[in-house]
């Protein structure tokens, strides 16, 4: 059973990725699986200089889900460079750095600083809700999303993913523009904007009035939207929102994602990515298939459209 | 020091409190890594809602049992759920998680609210048969069950309530200068709600007394993965809760 | 402790409406709850002509929440007229009827036919995610929204209340464009567009592929979206998605929600209307206050922006 | 014939047959309006995953005692919740919903597969003291528990197994010809696979025999609130399976 899949030239060891902001660096959760199983570590939103993040409360568990408002805390690409990014050099996976910028030179810029060895790629977030400039603002209109891509693909020689916002009438139209302005790969979806109140104190539960919402809730949105874009497009999807199994991530994969990351459930199983990985295989086997691409899109042998 | 995440099992689980319920748990890997301060993250159940684990301070661990101490106050879904585990059954833990209390002193004195009596427990059996002094406050004398608790390993125990019903009327932080003023402690460790732990923190620094304090945040990740539960540190840089703390020095997170 | 609300002119006892389509016509109920006891009854979706609705599978559980493909199934606005409508004669609360067309002009002559006494209100359902014309379409456009809007209001004396699909980029212009086309309130949400997969048979669960996500899932969405409406019009707005208990409606009211509406709660609790009225009012006692409206957008206190 | 919500109380549950549950329901007010064919609709939890309540039929009724029997097969997390269900224990139960059999015949044939053989007990007893027959399908000897259940008020009870391991090999539309061609029965009345109730409507329809068919559909509201459940009617018109149903005139639902 192969699990192996290579994403726009990132070659992994299984479909199952981490997604941005859900497991650290990595070392975090070291301790609770293996890193070296996982297909790929995708880290935490990385900006030009160091992000003190949001203040206040930052979380919020929703019904299935939760909300954040993390607000992009991060010590800065050079931070990253010099300490955190040698520390992951031991680690035989892929090591691909999400990025955020408040203007389209500073992605340029960051993906310049980034093109070094030991980052297998660049993954642009044109999609946080949580931050007051740039973000979700380049994640809503073709136009600006195709600059971010186009800023980030002359500045880089690395495997190109761009990250889409699901905060949108038309995401396939979104893909269409991004994969026209030259990414490798698209990966969705980022959270959902949500908010919650309480309703003792009458304020927003979050300090940033609205976040993010992630987990199982979303997973019939994520699917229909991978679904929708995987058949708009050429390059490969990854797949994400609410896996928290191998049955999840196999909805995915026959949604057309090519690979999937699993984010909210590494907090309820720091072994998700693993396990999910090892859930695919099983499931292979009992569906007497060899390979994880014979998955890949096989809804549409269906949807008849 | 390693962290696991393994199938607890419920050795007993018993009322001591209003609301307040005592889970011993068998886990010995956990067990044996442990120290006063660190906490468990526990999912409370296998559905996806509740979908969060659910931070709970050790209240004590015995490496040779092999067992956990936890004692929580039900105030919500998660802990109601908690609540309902009953001997034999199983629940997916996780920990020890963060940095403990820091042990190296000899005349400490305890300074703990409500729930943050919790890890308090744990540390005051871990510096025994070293003098231990606690001051604990609660809202009336029906929450110092706590008491009984402490008393096998404390020499002192002061106490507070606001309704007087019980030892001193008032808080913590109005016993608290007199017992530092009397010059016998070389360190306070302290738990409970921010106000508390900062005025703890700023009349050890006055009398320049070592104070650690033992701060809580809304946590997700509960590893330091994912920047939930991050606080300002004095300095500027900002301090994962639940992986530099929850224990830091008091100067460490607040201006003293 | 005063629940009455007057909503663009319908007199309601209570801030708490049943939401289209998951009430029928209100008999259906009638064995369990006090159909009086109801602010209002929106009744399932009504169109010109009879509709069969969807093929196939038409709902489809997911965590916390459920897709539905009804596809509109309904009896049409004549049948509507001659037997359904003279059987609520009977019943104490306001009924509004939600209509579809698949142009503007029949929107226009759903309005005129439904302009007799007996129907309270017209709800405009631009914002169906199962059926392929019209529906969705009209909800995702300013302009077209607003011809619809306009087309209904010019052809009845009723209040006219539109309901907004959340499958869209910018809530609030759509908002504001539809009450500048006169409608006299908003109501949202509608569901989410979602997706299920059968991984045994690589099936779209739901005959219809894709479905509307409703329940306690979407919660934290149609907070954030009845929030940023509330902020940019001045009509009305009703708020639904998730509501389950009290607490949950509580959190609309203070978004800014004049009324509410429970949907899918209906199916699980279906005393929901009348139990979430009845927790609206302890909660006014329990905070001291002495009418609903003392709740209403009280979170902008709060939020700073 | 009026509905109510109710929590019932759990008298007993116990397992019948191999991930097979019988649970035994006091609730007085559904019992006593109840009639073979209809069904509760549970809540199998009470927050909000599994959102939506489960259909299961009515195995049994007596209004005397205030109960209700269920027969339920353990197929996913509803019903794996619902099997944890203990004496004692309180369920959230809607009923009795949608339209029972017509019981106005002399020598009826009970035709069920399956779980659908669940509701055919309570007709069966219903019916009883009329010589009732009920042929019974299922895929081994192991599912035969049923055999056990019905020999009570039936006087013929006549089995196929896919592989023949009890009765004979086979499915039961490959036995009705056969009894149906007996001229003995002056009604079918079936529950199971959609397949076979269509093939029995039409073998009935030959042999000039009334046939009832009880259909299963996913249901939310289970009033004929939602439209989830509707079937094309034979006349095009579109029925509700929860509420115009489950059972149906075979001719009304399938073109015989
Ligand atoms: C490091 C740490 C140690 C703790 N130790 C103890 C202890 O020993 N005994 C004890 O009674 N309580 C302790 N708490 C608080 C305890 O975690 C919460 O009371 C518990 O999570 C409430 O869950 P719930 O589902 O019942 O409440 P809900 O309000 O329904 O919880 C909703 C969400 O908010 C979170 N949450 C709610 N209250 C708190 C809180 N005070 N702190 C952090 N998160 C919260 C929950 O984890 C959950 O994600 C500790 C918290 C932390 C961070
Ligand atoms: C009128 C009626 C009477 C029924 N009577 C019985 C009975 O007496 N004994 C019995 O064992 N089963 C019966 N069923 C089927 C039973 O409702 C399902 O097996 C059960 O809902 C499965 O729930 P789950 O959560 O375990 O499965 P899951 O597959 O996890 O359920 C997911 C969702 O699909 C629905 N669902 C799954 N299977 C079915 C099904 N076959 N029919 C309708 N909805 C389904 C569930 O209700 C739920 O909403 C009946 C169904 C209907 C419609
Ligand atoms: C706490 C948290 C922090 C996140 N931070 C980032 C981030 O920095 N960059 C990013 O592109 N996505 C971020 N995300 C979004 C996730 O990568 C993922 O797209 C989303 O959570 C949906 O997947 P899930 O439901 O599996 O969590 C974050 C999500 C969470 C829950
Ligand atoms: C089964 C079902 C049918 C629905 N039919 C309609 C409809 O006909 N017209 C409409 O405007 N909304 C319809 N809706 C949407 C609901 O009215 C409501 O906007 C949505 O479900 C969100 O609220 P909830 O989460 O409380 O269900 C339907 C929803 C469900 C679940
Ligand atoms: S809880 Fe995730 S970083 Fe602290
Ligand atoms: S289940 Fe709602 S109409 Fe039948």
């Amino acid at each position: 059973m192969m699990l192996n899949v290579d994403l726009a030239g990132i070659p992994m060891k299984t479909p199952v990725m981490t997604a941005s902001g859900t497991f650290g660096f990595g070392p975090e959760y070291a301790d609770f699986v293996d890193l070296n199983r996982l297909g790929a570590i995708v880290v935490k939103g990385t900006t030009l200089k160091p992000r003190p993040g949001n203040d206040g409360r930052r979380i919020a568990e929703t019904p299935a889900g939760m909300l954040n408002a993390i607000g992009l805390e991060n010590p800065g690409v050079d931070e990253f460079l010099a300490h955190t990014l040698p520390k992951l050099q031991g680690i035989d996976t892929p090591v691909i750095v999400n990025i955020s910028g408040n203007t389209v030179e500073e992605y340029g810029e960051l993906a310049a600083r980034l093109d070094v060895s030991g980052v297998a790629g660049i993954e642009i977030n044109i999609s946080c809700p949580n931050v007051k400039e740039g973000g979700i603002a380049f994640g809503t209109s073709c136009a600006s999303a195709a600059a971010v891509v186009k800023a980030v693909k002359g500045n880089t020689a690395k495997p190109v993913i761009t990250k889409l916002s699901p905060n949108v009438t038309d995401i396939a139209e979104m893909a269409r523009a991004v994969e026209a302005a030259g990414t490798d790969a698209i990966s969705l979806i980022n959270t959902l904007l949500g908010m919650a109140i309480d309703i003792h104190s009458w304020r927003p539960v979050l300090g940033n009035v609205v976040g993010g919402l992630s987990g199982p809730a979303v997973k019939p949105v994520a699917v229909r939207m991978v679904w929708q874009v995987a058949r708009a497009v050429r390059c490969p999807v990854i797949g994400m929102g609410g896996i928290m199994t191998a049955r999840d991530a196999v909805e995915f994969l026959l949604a057309g994602a090519s690979a999937v990351a699993v984010g909210t459930a590494n907090f309820v199983n720091p072994r998700a990515g693993v396990e999910v990985a090892e859930g695919i295989r099983d499931y292979l086997a009992e569906k007497g298939l060899t390979h994880v691409r014979q998955l890949i899109g096989r809804v549409n042998d269906f949807t008849g459209r | 020091m390693s962290k696991t995440v393994s199938m607890a099992l419920v050795r007993d689980q018993k009322t001591i409190g209003p609301l307040v319920k005592l889970l011993t748990l068998e886990a010995p890997e956990i067990a044996k890594n442990a120290r006063p301060g660190q906490f468990v993250h526990l999912r409370v159940n296998d559905g996806p809602a509740p979908l969060l684990r659910r931070p709970l301070s050790l209240a004590g661990a015995d490496a040779g049992q092999g067992t956990l101490t936890l004692i929580y106050r039900i105030v919500g879904q998660g802990t109601a759920l908690l609540a309902r585990l009953k001997t034999g059954d199983r629940v997916d833990c996780m920990g020890p998680l963060g940095a403990g209390f820091d042990l190296d002193c000899e005349r400490p004195l305890l300074v703990g609210g409500g729930m943050g009596l919790a890890p308090l427990l744990y540390l005051a059996g871990a510096l025994c048969p070293r003098p231990v002094a606690v001051l604990m406050g609660g809202r009336s004398q029906e929450e110092l069950f706590w008491q009984g608790l402490f008393a096998e390993a404390c020499r002192h125990i002061h106490i507070t309530t606001d309704d007087g019903s019980l030892g001193r009327r008032g808080v913590t932080l109005d016993l608290l200068p007199e017992l530092l003023a009397g010059g016998e402690f070389d360190r306070v460790a302290a738990c409970g709600p921010r106000l508390m732990l900062e005025g703890a923190g700023r009349l050890a620094a006055r009398h320049k007394i070592a104070c650690q304090v033992s701060l809580e945040d809304y946590m997700a990740c509960g590893v330091g993965a994912c920047l939930s539960c991050t606080c300002a540190g004095a300095d500027g840089r900002r301090r994962k809760v639940c992986a530099d703390g929850p224990v830091f020095w008091a100067g460490e997170v607040f201006a003293l």
